[in-house]
């Protein structure tokens, strides 16, 4: 990774963060009414990830936080409008906060159902193949969601049909209240890649550097015709399932000493011994996400909702 | 005599169905550490142990099919989904499987089964909002029930536990924190196939399901300080669908509406029209009105799912047409 | 004009559709190599390559949803599933992402994808015999046909082919061998959403669907030869449905009979009959009878299939009982 | 094993063989209207795993030939009665030979749709790992239905639950006509049990003796409330995929080749070699079968047609 690449993935695991932290605020607030699963603690996959995609290339992102959409591109008023329910989003007041989409760059948008995602992230890269292009597809998925019978099926058909997909499991150690070794039969949820004659591999999700190089290794695979790849992030959800979730089941504890792991300042530190980001740039790219953000709640709050009956509208094409 | 909530009726039920027979076992996503994501069962594991109440991981194929297998031999599972579309999900476990399996092998086994399935829009979108029952209702095998206050959630549910057929049980998220007065009779059943006159009249029947029955209420009350004094029908099952209670009343009445939450293409009053027309037609004065989702799916802006959900305003205008 | 079989018509539209459009590809189980267990398939691989037409492993709920991923991203993939009952084994894929992905996201996207559904008892069971359209035409999102001939099976495929939006494609078993005149217009299409009058009269509205239209065409004759001139209707669309159509007809005879393969409750005569209550009550001179399966699974034995299935003689005698 | 079990294998073997072949008879003469997958090449491996079940014990058969009915015991005339869909059977022409169901010995019936059987043999396993007893569940499938989500979720589940169920595959190189090795991505399916942490087995599924020993360990295991095991038994399809079918997308080469290790001559050699089994012994135990058949056959023809209106019923308890 060079210079411009670690301050861009460092710019939007901030932005990402102060977002969310923005997000909570508003619903806490009872400004906005949206359902959120917040993503503090694993922008840093999720930033570094997409990083490494192409601007034709798919993206099947999961539920967890707002990361996916920054690091893409998505201008952040939109995903507040969407938040919001308001004109001005992405999805017309359809989808909420939880089916953000981009035609523009490859984001297909989510499915309500876990799981749900692993099949159309199999017909965009069997698109791919069928034309003969040499573009991938990101799909994004929690540890809980790897034990849905989507995972096993759309695993198998990629590889037998060597499709160009790149299957990225978040591992938070938890799915909603239960812990993934109570949840997976298996420490290491890239072994189930074995069951399919794939690459699977194991990375830091906290360290976005181990994340891109896998992601990029994978992707240069799917490109080449090899087929798909799985690859499994280890990270921590900081936050509850949901903003609201009382989180009682898990210890402070644990969720202190994970808080001591968070991505974010340690990236700092490591940006900061290599000389790539000084205190004052720091200030700075904060003071910068800040503003973006302010700016965006502005035009959020200004938006209308959308016209009731356009309700009837978007069923057929 | 005492008042409680939706919420506790359900957990009334369970707790006392689980006392009573070690057969009756619970489980689902995050159940039993967090006493489930409407908090209807905590306290469940702690007085049940981690065998009869756990966690399951999201599997809703090898969980919901598993509560077939589990029938089948013995123990009388009672299974939460998240939310009730996730029935989609577990398509062949549910219409095939628990709906066919008995059928299919000649009645060689029973298969006392229930399904949790929160229904209901509140805000949550088309893939966590829909009141699936009409889907269901179309499969022969399976009984479905969808009460409307804590009386019927709590008899309901026990007689559903009791039955030795697969039940869907629809529980509305809206209604969760509805009160109402119960029994304290610890065999307090409300049978599965009876419908409630939630009240009575002659001027119109009006047919509300779920959480259209407090809707339906608050209109006959609007109408009775008009002169109209209709008939409110909570079915309460639909299946098995008493249809008697229906066309009796339409017989009385001449005219019906139907309220509920369902799309309104073959929704429940589609099957009401229909049974209306084969058994009463010569007693309707006037046409057939649903009041039902117009075709769409569930918007999540509340201002667009405010705009489909049947509400008091559509119930009332629907009802005022038949009236005029 | 030419003589083709139901399956010919399906296979020509198939073929002239992958011509005319290199975004049209196909697969399933067994349709590249073997041709499909029903050998519509067999020679496309050879025209198209196996990058076009291509075998499957058996994991329906991957790929029919690969068909609507594949539609996000610009195919138009045609989809076949061995049988139609298996779309329940997809429950998620066909309801939740095929009929509501598009809305969820406010339009953004179009999904041009058919899936192929063998339909039909045939001797076969439960879980291979169903005619489970009905179950779709409640789910917002879905367009749904059923032909009942040659020409409309390859007018209505290559109609729905063409469509942006998803459409599930019932073709029944028991009509494969059918025969029936086509035009050869490579163009030939059968719009989505146009109900067939298979035959005009005034006595009576008989609405047919799929392979039950043969049969009310010989009750039609036979009626005829009694003096009764019915009207058959065909509404080969189910989802856009010719209402219309149907209620034109019904004003003009006041009489209705449903002919269909589903089961009773809430099948297609459901949402018959409830329209009819709204929108020709007034012309209604006799009930609706509705002729399909009492409500049971489809049972294997063929004496039992026959029992519970739709036939000649009991859509003859519902036509009788109103015509008396 | 020892020589009253070998024999016994043996005598289920032959049985089961027989029967096909005069099921194939009826069918092609239209004496009955069934529809059967038959199992001609797989009975090896189908009367040695069920021989190691005790009584009590659950099982899941697939929808490959007679011999788990056989080899558990349920009386052929029954078996014909369900193929004829007369009275008599087992399940009142409701299901047809697809739906043979033995509810004294276990035998739950079976699924249409293939993977169905997977959750229900995790709710048998359930059941008795919730009633504290030490049964175990049987569950066949074929290796084509080992692409199928149902797979997956069950063996998780049964993995984190340590439920009693053992998973028998039965790669017979075929699932209609598509060959393993491009429906399924692994090379053996046995090594799936990786992604959940349980033992996964491969076997020679035309020897009676690996297979009965590799089912004792894993019923072993089940009952110990170890949990789930997988085993692949590698055997072939020796007829087409059900009785009428053209078997056009194989070579003939290839079928030839694999008659050269039919089970059944292979089993008779050996025990032979033995002493097990003597030539007069071998004549013996096949003239009991045809006659044991031929009486099953009388019994079906006699049997009457399941009264019309009986349609009805069964639906509900
Ligand atoms: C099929 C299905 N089952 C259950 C849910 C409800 N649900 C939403 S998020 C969630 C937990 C997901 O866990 P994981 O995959 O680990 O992702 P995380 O939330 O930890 O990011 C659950 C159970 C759902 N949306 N879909
Ligand atoms: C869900 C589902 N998909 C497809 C089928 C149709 N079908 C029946 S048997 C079969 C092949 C099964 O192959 P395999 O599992 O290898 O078993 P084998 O037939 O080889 O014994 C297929 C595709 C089905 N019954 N269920
Ligand atoms: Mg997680
Ligand atoms: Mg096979």
């Amino acid at each position: 990774m060079d210079r411009s690449l670690k301050l861009q993935i460092y710019r939007n695991m901030i932005l990402s963060r102060r977002l969310e932290e923005r997000i909570a605020e508003l619903i806490k607030a009872g400004q906005v009414g949206g359902f959120m699963h917040p993503g503090v603690g694993q922008e840093a996959l999720q930033c570094a990830a997409i990083a490494a995609l192409r601007r034709d290339d798919y993206l099947l992102y999961a539920h967890r936080g707002v990361a996916y959409w920054v690091a893409r591109g998505i201008p952040l008023e939109k995903v507040l409008c969407d938040l919001a329910g308001r004109e001005g989003g992405t999805n017309r007041g359809k989808g909420g906060v939880m089916r953000v989409v981009y035609p523009e760059l490859g984001v297909l948008g989510e499915s309500g159902t876990l799981g749900g995602c692993f099949p159309i992230a199999t017909g965009a890269g069997l698109s791919i193949k069928v034309k003969g292009g040499d573009q991938a597809v990101l799909c994004f998925f929690g540890d809980g969601t790897s034990n849905r019978g989507t995972f096993h099926e759309s695993m198998n058909l990629c590889a037998v049909r060597k499709l160009p997909v790149v299957f990225l499991c978040e591992n938070n150690g938890w799915a909603v209240s239960m812990p993934t070794e109570r949840s997976t039969a298996v420490r290491d949820i890239a072994d189930r890649a074995k069951g399919y004659a794939v690459p699977g591999k194991v990375v830091d999700g906290n360290d976005p550097e181990q994340v891109y190089d896998a992601v990029v290794e994978a992707l240069k695979r799917a490109r080449s015709g090899e087929g798909p790849s799985l690859i499994e992030a280890k990270t921590y959800r900081l936050w509850g399932h949901w903003i609201g979730d009382p989180d009682s089941y898990r210890s402070r504890e644990e969720v202190e000493k994970h808080w001591r792991h968070d991505p974010i300042p340690a990236f700092e530190e490591k940006l900061a011994k290599e000389g790539v980001l000084t205190d004052s740039m720091r200030s700075e790219i904060d003071a910068e996400a800040r503003a973006k953000i302010d700016r965006a709640v502005e035009f959020m709050q200004k938006q209308p909702s959308p016209r009731p009956d356009s309700a009837l509208e978007d069923v057929f094409a | 005599m005492r008042t409680i909530t939706y919420a506790q009726g359900i957990k009334e039920a369970l707790v006392e169905e689980m006392r009573r027979d070690p057969t009756v076992i619970l489980y689902g996503e995050d159940v039993a550490n967090f006493g489930g994501i409407f908090r209807i069962t905590s306290g469940l594991k702690e007085e049940f142990g981690e065998n009869r109440v756990f966690d399951t991981p999201i599997s809703e194929n090898a969980f919901v099919g598993a509560g077939v297998g589990a029938a089948l031999t013995g123990l009388r599972p009672v299974v939460e989904l998240q939310f009730a579309d996730f029935l989609f999900t577990t398509g062949d476990e549910i219409v095939l499987k628990a709906g066919m399996w008995r059928y299919g092998h000649g009645g060689a086994y029973k298969i006392p089964l229930v399904v949790r399935c929160p229904s209901g829009a509140a805000g949550v979108g088309p893939e966590h909002g829909q009141c699936p029952e009409a889907f269901f209702m179309h499969t022969p095998g399976l009984k479905i029930v969808s009460p409307s206050n804590p009386a019927d959630a709590k008899g309901l549910l026990k007689a559903a536990i009791r039955d030795d057929n697969p039940v869907l049980y629809f529980e509305h998220k809206l209604l969760y924190a509805a009160k109402g007065e119960i029994s304290d009779d610890p065999d307090y059943l409300v049978p599965l196939g009876k419908a409630a006159i939630a009240r009575e009249g002659d001027a119109l029947t009006l047919v509300a399901i779920s959480a259209m029955v407090p809707k339906a209420l608050a209109v006959a009350d609007r109408l009775a300080k008009e002169g109209h004094h209709i008939e409110v029908i909570d079915p309460r099952s639909l299946c098995p669908f008493d249809r008697p209670a229906i066309v009796e009343s339409v017989k009385k009445t001449g005219k019906i509406v139907v309220a509920e939450e369902s799309y309104r293409t073959l929704g429940v009053g589609a099957e009401i029209g229909a049974m209306l027309m084969e058994e009463a037609l010569e007693y309707l004065d006037r046409p057939l009105r649903r009041v039902a989702i117009p075709d769409v799916p569930i918007p999540t802006a509340t201002v667009l799912e405010q705009f489909v959900i049947p509400n008091e305003e559509k119930i009332y205008q629907a009802c005022r047409e038949l009236l005029a």
